[in-house]
């Protein structure tokens, strides 16, 4: 016989303005199986706690409801009283008294009745409330690191000092990412490689840290804890182990016309090739796609002359599987290409060119040793134009947000230039300046002050190209609104940051939320910025949205030590709120008919074929669905997808939720 | 299929020849569009100056007693009467508050779920898909195509893909055999809202984009609006003393080159009424190999 | 009708199977589903036009189950049957031997399901009557609360015998959720709104796994056409996912997936 | 005599629409208190024929509101929910139920404006409709009308 207790919380006066909070504890004592009811100003304050408590144990409660604020907010703090009581934790159930009552209407009678129902429908759950115990799993203490970005190495790094094993995967043949193409950093205007590439051979080097570059998420399956992960090694065709990195086989490659990915089509490469001279692992690979040996099957150059006997045109893709408790997603961003801007020319015109593509003509190592030179014909120009927000906050191109990084990368181009050609003239054409950050607003004042850099705050319409010239037009908005021309002899557009092609499926493959724009969904935006919806895997740099490398760095080390939590002791508790398939005793042993139509519905593929057999002969007597509590993260969706009721959902049971249906119904209003 | 005609004021006065040579190529491919009766000013270049109402109501009018005549589809060549005609569906039709207003001031129903189809539209609509058969020249000519800035703006209600660089003219003239040059003043502005009060400006934009034109290569300048071609064909003495060149490249709509091609006579496309000649053109035209 | 006896006997001879699920004359000279259990019965063995009922629903009878090796003539609908419930994972337990007769007399002997699907696929026929889309159509046609009822109208003479249940080969539930008591989902005595419900929740769970066969609607004692119901669920179904039950072994439901995609016209 | 207060119950997910609910309440935005909420884990788990035991239960309309598409918590529940009440709606509206009783929508945790909203719309639409009599009828009228008839042959 159920014991019911009832506990009606004033919430200061933020319940009891709106609800006569007495007479809803007065309806509730009368209600069948209610044993106890009583209202109190604050149920959460110790006082309120410690009465609760006592009231179980004076009357012997088997259930307790909280009429109180919503069970966001308190549901785990009244659990754990109920605990301390020594009753169930899941046998306490919250009448969200507040928000969706007291908040919403005017002090009436209606109100109040409305309270009495939300109450009496808790009370109908709470009846038919099973004793649930925490699920323990183990924990695998090895983290992946998806990315060799900045933002993958310090998680890396992080981790791994800390003792665990860390798996990076990298689909390039190098790590380094975005930031070891840049040439300096703003604020400070040290040298990205400078700074980088010592974290690069550390990584490389460190006793925890297993790398794999030019690797692939093949799938994932598990859960927090215990993820499964197959990784897909893409054919190298150079041997790892034997290779020196001496570079004979590039230097020898006859197919040298291939635009260079590092410096952004500015330089060409041979085919088989390092991607950068810092590279991590410094050992070259073959690109199948542009190789001749593998479009023609001749040449043969590189094997012949490689001194180790590295190169081996036979080597295939291959599928590693790896155990993992956390996945730490850093997969970085790209940035908006051709065709984006007709009305600019870009990918058009060879002078008009975006922010990376001036990173490498500035970088030391880029392919013009670090003189800002004109694509076209390698000219020094005179006058470069900048334009920022180069598709960012444009709702005609669909990308409505700030791309964050534009504003600095920009002034830092511009001072770049104006250091290496003092005498040219460098304007940026901008919306607004949003240089929030550590000495940022400085560094940009700097550059108009110091380095006189022109800012024209306006946009530009169009540029087009008249006697070797690019001929831009735009409008000075603090000057008469002018319309302007300037005759400029290189434009850099800082394009915005957008997610990687192909974000939404490794999303999929993950099973994590993301955004309209493909940017990966943290679990929430300010209290949970480094996890995802799916527990186990976090976020860190701008997969998430456009960073800088400050904050990249910083979220990477909170992405880090979410995961050194997680890693902290051997098992970890789930909630037991999942999906069980009815057993029973044989013959029938479940009503569940084995269709297994259920498999295909879940997200978290948590539903199991089992086969029941006979315990003395091993026949096979049934087929059945079986629910791995560890991987359900308790949806339901199998439970309002099973024909005839063989799965139930534990703590929103089917019983459950019909009384509820009928508890809030069957009385007068 | 009864497709409606709303000419406006410019094709029957400055652009007539543009009229002409929709109709002719029209009817050479067996449709003959229907003018609608009783239709008003559209409201361009004064209306929706003065009074917002009446910039709604007064192409509202129109669309409203076409549907009443029946008309599920309607053409509307002018750029400036597409524009204002389209601007007033799309206010009625996404706010409930101006489409009671809209009612009560005209006394009519009015759905706005007719059709408007602008002369890029209907040539995509109707004339490319059978073209084929009726393309019978070849046009040895260099041509850019000038879409001006009603086509393509605002981008709520144009319905070309690209706003800045858009490309439906070209698709549209592919198959007559001239060469669509890419340049860069597709969508710039032309000056017309001043052609009357600040003639100056006028020359000096539409003297860019001719010069651009040129520059590109281009041998003809193909628009779709009568307001453009007045603008680069008609006052090219002004544009003379701004730019300080004599340029004589033709300007024709679009509806006239498809007419050659088509091996309609030149006067019957109205190609003897622009100020510029527009001889080079016609005696660029190849007869198309059978 | 010689031909299949013989082949029938055959198959018994040969041991591939101890029962054989097949058509005869009744004594009234209608066509009843018979038991053949050895080869000197399979002279009783009919195949024509007539044979219309869905044998497969015998097939996971426990009888039928113990005997293990059990031969079956299938109509199309039969096949179909037998093509969703492999799909579902329902045969596993039995050896079935599955034999047709096509519309040129032939017999044919299956080797294996996959030979099933493709004679489906390749025989695909129109399976409904002229009568059954003329009432589809008229009902289509009635204003709601006309809709309304006509079906109230039929439901109410339900009498909750379950018959559409019983002769259903898709419903093979051990348990149905009209025997769940906790909680109790359907009331168990006849009255309409708990007639409606079961109605519901038939056409529900048999939306993209019916394979229209007909068998409930032929079978009920009241004559509610309650076949229409899930044929009218398929059409649905196939309009909006262009998916079809009993068509494909690796099963084309289309309820337990979704695609980010999918159209509605009616969430706000 | 009093005015018509229909009684709306309202399936929401957890992670959505209930937040969603609750932020309406933060903000103290008021609306009709005729909704009362039941607490689903997801869209997915609301099972058609609880909708329906609402219904007989009494109730004079439904909401049903999740997360909006692509946002699931569960990242698919809701994807699946919408094939469900595709099909469900299509057969309700083929026995001729009224299926403007229910109301299907996504409301976000951000959306507590959006819940008021549709919580005064829909209680404004259920009240101009009437009290939901079709399955109250069924028992008693729809029956004795049967009986009378048979008993007049």
């Amino acid at each position: 016989m159920a014991r019911i207790g009832v506990f009606i919380c004033h919430c200061g006066e933020n319940i009891s303005a709106t609800v006569n909070v007495t007479q809803v504890a007065e309806a509730a004592s009368k209600l069948p199986g209610v044993t106890y009811a009583t209202d109190y100003k604050y149920m959460c304050s110790d006082p309120g706690q410690t009465m609760i408590i006592e009231a179980i144990k004076e009357h012997k409660l088997t259930g307790i409801v909280v009429g109180s604020c919503s069970p966001r907010m308190h549901e785990a703090t009244f659990r754990k009283v109920a605990e301390k009581a020594g009753i169930n934790s899941y046998l306490c159930e919250i009448a969200n008294l507040r928000e969706q009552v007291s908040w919403v209407h005017p002090k009436s009678d209606a109100t109040t009745q409305k309270a009495i129902d939300i109450v009496r429908t808790l009370v109908q759950k709470v009846k038919q409330d099973s004793p649930l115990y925490p699920i323990k799993v183990p924990v695998t203490k090895t983290a992946l690191i998806i990315g060799g970005g900045i933002a993958g190495i310090q998680a890396a790094l992080d981790i791994a000092n800390a003792g665990h094993q860390v798996i990076i995967i990298e689909k390039s043949p190098s790590i380094g990412g975005h930031m070891s193409q840049l040439s300096e950093t703003f604020p400070t205007l040290d040298c990205s490689q400078c700074i980088l590439t010592p974290r690069m051979v550390e990584v490389a080097q460190h006793p925890n840290i297993t790398l794999h570059t030019f690797a692939e998420v093949e799938s994932i399956s598990g859960f927090v804890g215990n993820f499964d992960v197959n990784i897909k090694l893409k054919a190298r065709s150079v041997d790892l182990s034997k290779c020196t990195g001496c570079g004979t086989c590039w230097q020898k490659c006859p197919s040298k016309k291939i635009p260079d990915e590092f410096n952004e089509g500015l330089s060409d490469r041979t085919a088989i090739y390092t991607p950068f001279p810092q590279a991590v692992p410094n050992k070259p690979v073959i690109d199948r796609a542009n190789c001749i040996w593998f479009l023609k099957g001749k040449c043969g150059l590189c094997k012949k002359n490689c001194p180790t006997g590295a190169i081996d045109y036979e080597m295939q893709d291959e599928i590693i599987n790896i155990k993992v408790g956390a996945i730490v997603t850093a997969t970085g961003f790209d940035i908006k290409h051709t065709d984006f801007f007709p009305e600019y020319g870009y990918g058009q015109y060879r002078n008009v060119i975006d922010g990376l593509q001036f990173e490498r003509l500035a970088s030391a190592s880029g392919p013009t040793g670090g003189e800002i030179r004109r694509p076209s014909d390698g000219k020094i120009p005179e006058k470069i134009v900048f334009i920022a927000c180069a598709g960012s906050r444009d709702k005609a191109k669909g990308i409505e947000y700030c791309s964050k990084i534009c504003c600095m990368y920009t002034a830092k181009h511009a001072m770049l230039y104006k250091h290496k050609k003092p005498e040219g003239k460098a304007y940026v054409f901008y919306m607004d300046i949003r240089a929030a950050g550590k000495n940022y607003d400085e560094f940009v004042r700097r550059a108009i002050e110091k380095d006189e850099v022109l800012y024209i705050r306006g946009r530009v319409s169009r540029i087009y190209e008249k006697n070797d010239k690019l001929i831009v037009k735009g409008i000075d908005t603090l000057l008469n609104a002018q319309p302007i021309e300037i005759e400029a002899d290189m434009v850099v557009l800082a394009t915005a940051v957008v997610a990687n092609k192909d974000a939404e499926l490794l999303a999929q493959k993950m099973h994590i939320s993301y955004d309209k724009h493909h940017f990966f969904s943290e679990a929430h935006p300010k209290l949970r910025p480094v996890e995802t919806n799916t527990a186990g895997i976090m976020l860190a740099g701008a997969c998430q949205t456009a960073k800088d490398i400050p904050d990249t760095v910083s979220q990477a080390s909170a992405a880090a030590s979410k995961v050194l939590g997680l890693f902290s002791s051997d098992e970890m508790t789930r909630e037991p709120i999942v999906a069980v398939v009815n057993r029973m005793a044989p013959p029938q042993f479940t009503t569940c008919t084995g269709c297994l139509l259920c498999m295909e519905v879940c997200p978290y593929n948590a539903i199991e074929r089992e086969e029941i057999r006979d315990r003395r002969t091993g026949d096979l007597i049934k087929v059945a669905a079986k629910v791995n509590a560890g991987l359900c993260q308790g949806c339901g969706t199998c439970v309002a997808f099973c024909r005839n009721k063989s799965i139930d959902l534990q703590g929103f049971s089917n019983q459950q939720m019909l009384s509820e249906v009928i508890a809030l119904l069957n009385q007068p209003f | 299929m009864k497709i409606g005609y709303y000419p406006g004021c410019s094709l029957e006065s400055s652009s007539k020849e543009y009229s002409k040579s929709l109709l002719a190529v029209a009817e050479k491919c067996g449709i003959i569009p229907e003018e609608i009766k009783g239709w008003s000013c559209c409201g361009a270049s004064a209306a929706h100056n003065l009074n917002h109402d009446l910039a709604i109501v007064l192409p509202a009018r129109t669309l409203a007693i076409a549907e009443e005549q029946g008309f599920t589809e309607i053409l509307v060549p002018c750029a400036a009467c597409y524009r204002r005609l389209a601007a007033a569906q799309y206010e009625v039709t996404t706010n409930e508050e101006t489409h009671k207003k809209v009612e009560s001031y005209l006394e009519l129903k009015f759905s706005g779920k007719i059709k408007i189809l602008s002369v890029i539209e209907f040539l995509q609509k109707y004339i490319s898909p059978v073209a084929d058969q009726y393309i019978v020249n070849n046009l040895n000519q260099k041509i850019a195509c000038y879409y001006g800035c009603l086509l393509a703006r605002p981008k709520e209600t144009s319905t070309l893909k690209r706003t800045e660089d858009p490309l439906e003219m070209e698709s549209v003239l592919e198959k007559t055999g001239a060469k669509l040059i890419n340049w860069a003043f597709k969508t710039e502005c032309c000056g017309a809202s001043l052609s009357v009060s600040s003639t100056a400006i006028v020359a000096k934009l539409s003297g860019k984009i001719i010069e651009n034109a040129v520059a590109s290569g281009a041998e003809s300048i193909v628009v779709a609006c009568p307001m453009c071609h007045m603008n680069l064909d008609m006052r090219r003495p002004e544009i003379k003393k701004q730019i300080k060149k004599d340029l004589d490249i033709p300007v024709l709509f679009i509806t006239q080159v498809l007419g050659l091609s088509m091996g309609i006579p030149a006067d019957k496309l109205g190609l003897n009424n622009h100020f510029v000649s527009t001889k080079k053109v016609i005696s660029s035209i190849v007869k198309k190999e059978a | 009708m010689k031909l299949l006896q013989n082949k029938v006997a055959e198959l018994f001879k040969n041991g591939t199977i101890n029962l054989m699920i097949g058509f005869k004359n009744a004594l009234n000279k209608q066509v009843v589903p018979c038991f053949i259990e050895n080869s000197s019965q399979a002279e009783q063995l009919i195949y024509t036009a007539d044979c219309k009922n869905n044998l497969s629903v015998y097939l996971h009878k426990p009888e039928v189950k113990k005997i293990k090796k059990v031969g079956i003539i299938g109509n199309i609908a039969t096949l179909r049957s037998l093509i969703q419930l492999t799909s579902e994972n329902q045969l596993w337990d039995i050896e079935q031997t599955i034999l047709t007769v096509n519309e040129k007399d032939e017999i044919i002997l299956f080797k294996n399901m996959r030979e099933v699907e493709t004679y489906v696929q390749t025989y695909f026929p129109e399976n409904h009557t002229e009568e059954d889309k003329k009432l589809l159509e008229y009902i289509d046609s009635l204003p709601r609360e006309e809709r309304w009822k006509y079906w109230m109208e039929q439901f109410s003479t339900c009498i909750k015998c379950y018959a559409c249940r019983a002769v259903c080969p898709m419903c093979y539930c051990t348990q149905c959720t009209v025997e769940c008591n906790q909680p109790q989902w359907i009331k168990i005595s006849s009255e309409t709104t708990g007639n409606l419900e079961w109605h519901i929740m038939r056409a529900m769970h048999l939306a993209g796994r019916c394979i229209e066969c007909g068998e409930c609607g032929r079978v009920c004692p009241v004559g509610i056409p309650i076949h229409l119901l899930t044929t009218k669920m398929n059409q649905e179904l196939f309009k909006e996912f262009a998916t079809r039950p009993g068509f494909s072994l690796k099963g084309e439901y289309a309820m337990n997936t979704f695609k980010p995609e999918d159209k509605e016209g009616f969430i706000k | 005599m009093s005015e018509f207060e229909p009684k709306i119950v309202a399936f929401v997910c957890n992670w959505c629409t209930y937040a969603g609910a609750d932020l309406a309440g933060t903000n103290r935005t008021k609306y009709a208190s005729n909704v009362k909420i039941i607490r689903f884990p997801c869209t997915g788990r609301i099972d058609f024929m609880l909708l329906m035991k609402a219904f007989e239960n009494g109730a004079d309309g439904v909401i049903v509101s999740g997360c909006h598409p692509n946002d699931c918590h569960y990242t698919s529940g809701n994807f699946h929910a919408r094939r469900r009440w595709i099909i469900f709606r299509s057969l309700l509206d083929f026995i001729g139920f009224d299926t403007d009783r229910i109301t299907f929508s996504w409301i976000s945790a951000a959306e507590g404006n959006k819940w008021a909203q549709i919580v005064d719309e829909v209680t404004e639409k259920i009240k101009s409709k009437g009290p939901f009599t079709d399955l109250k009828k069924l028992n008693c009228t729809l029956l004795k009308q049967l009986y009378d008839e048979a008993i007049t042959k």
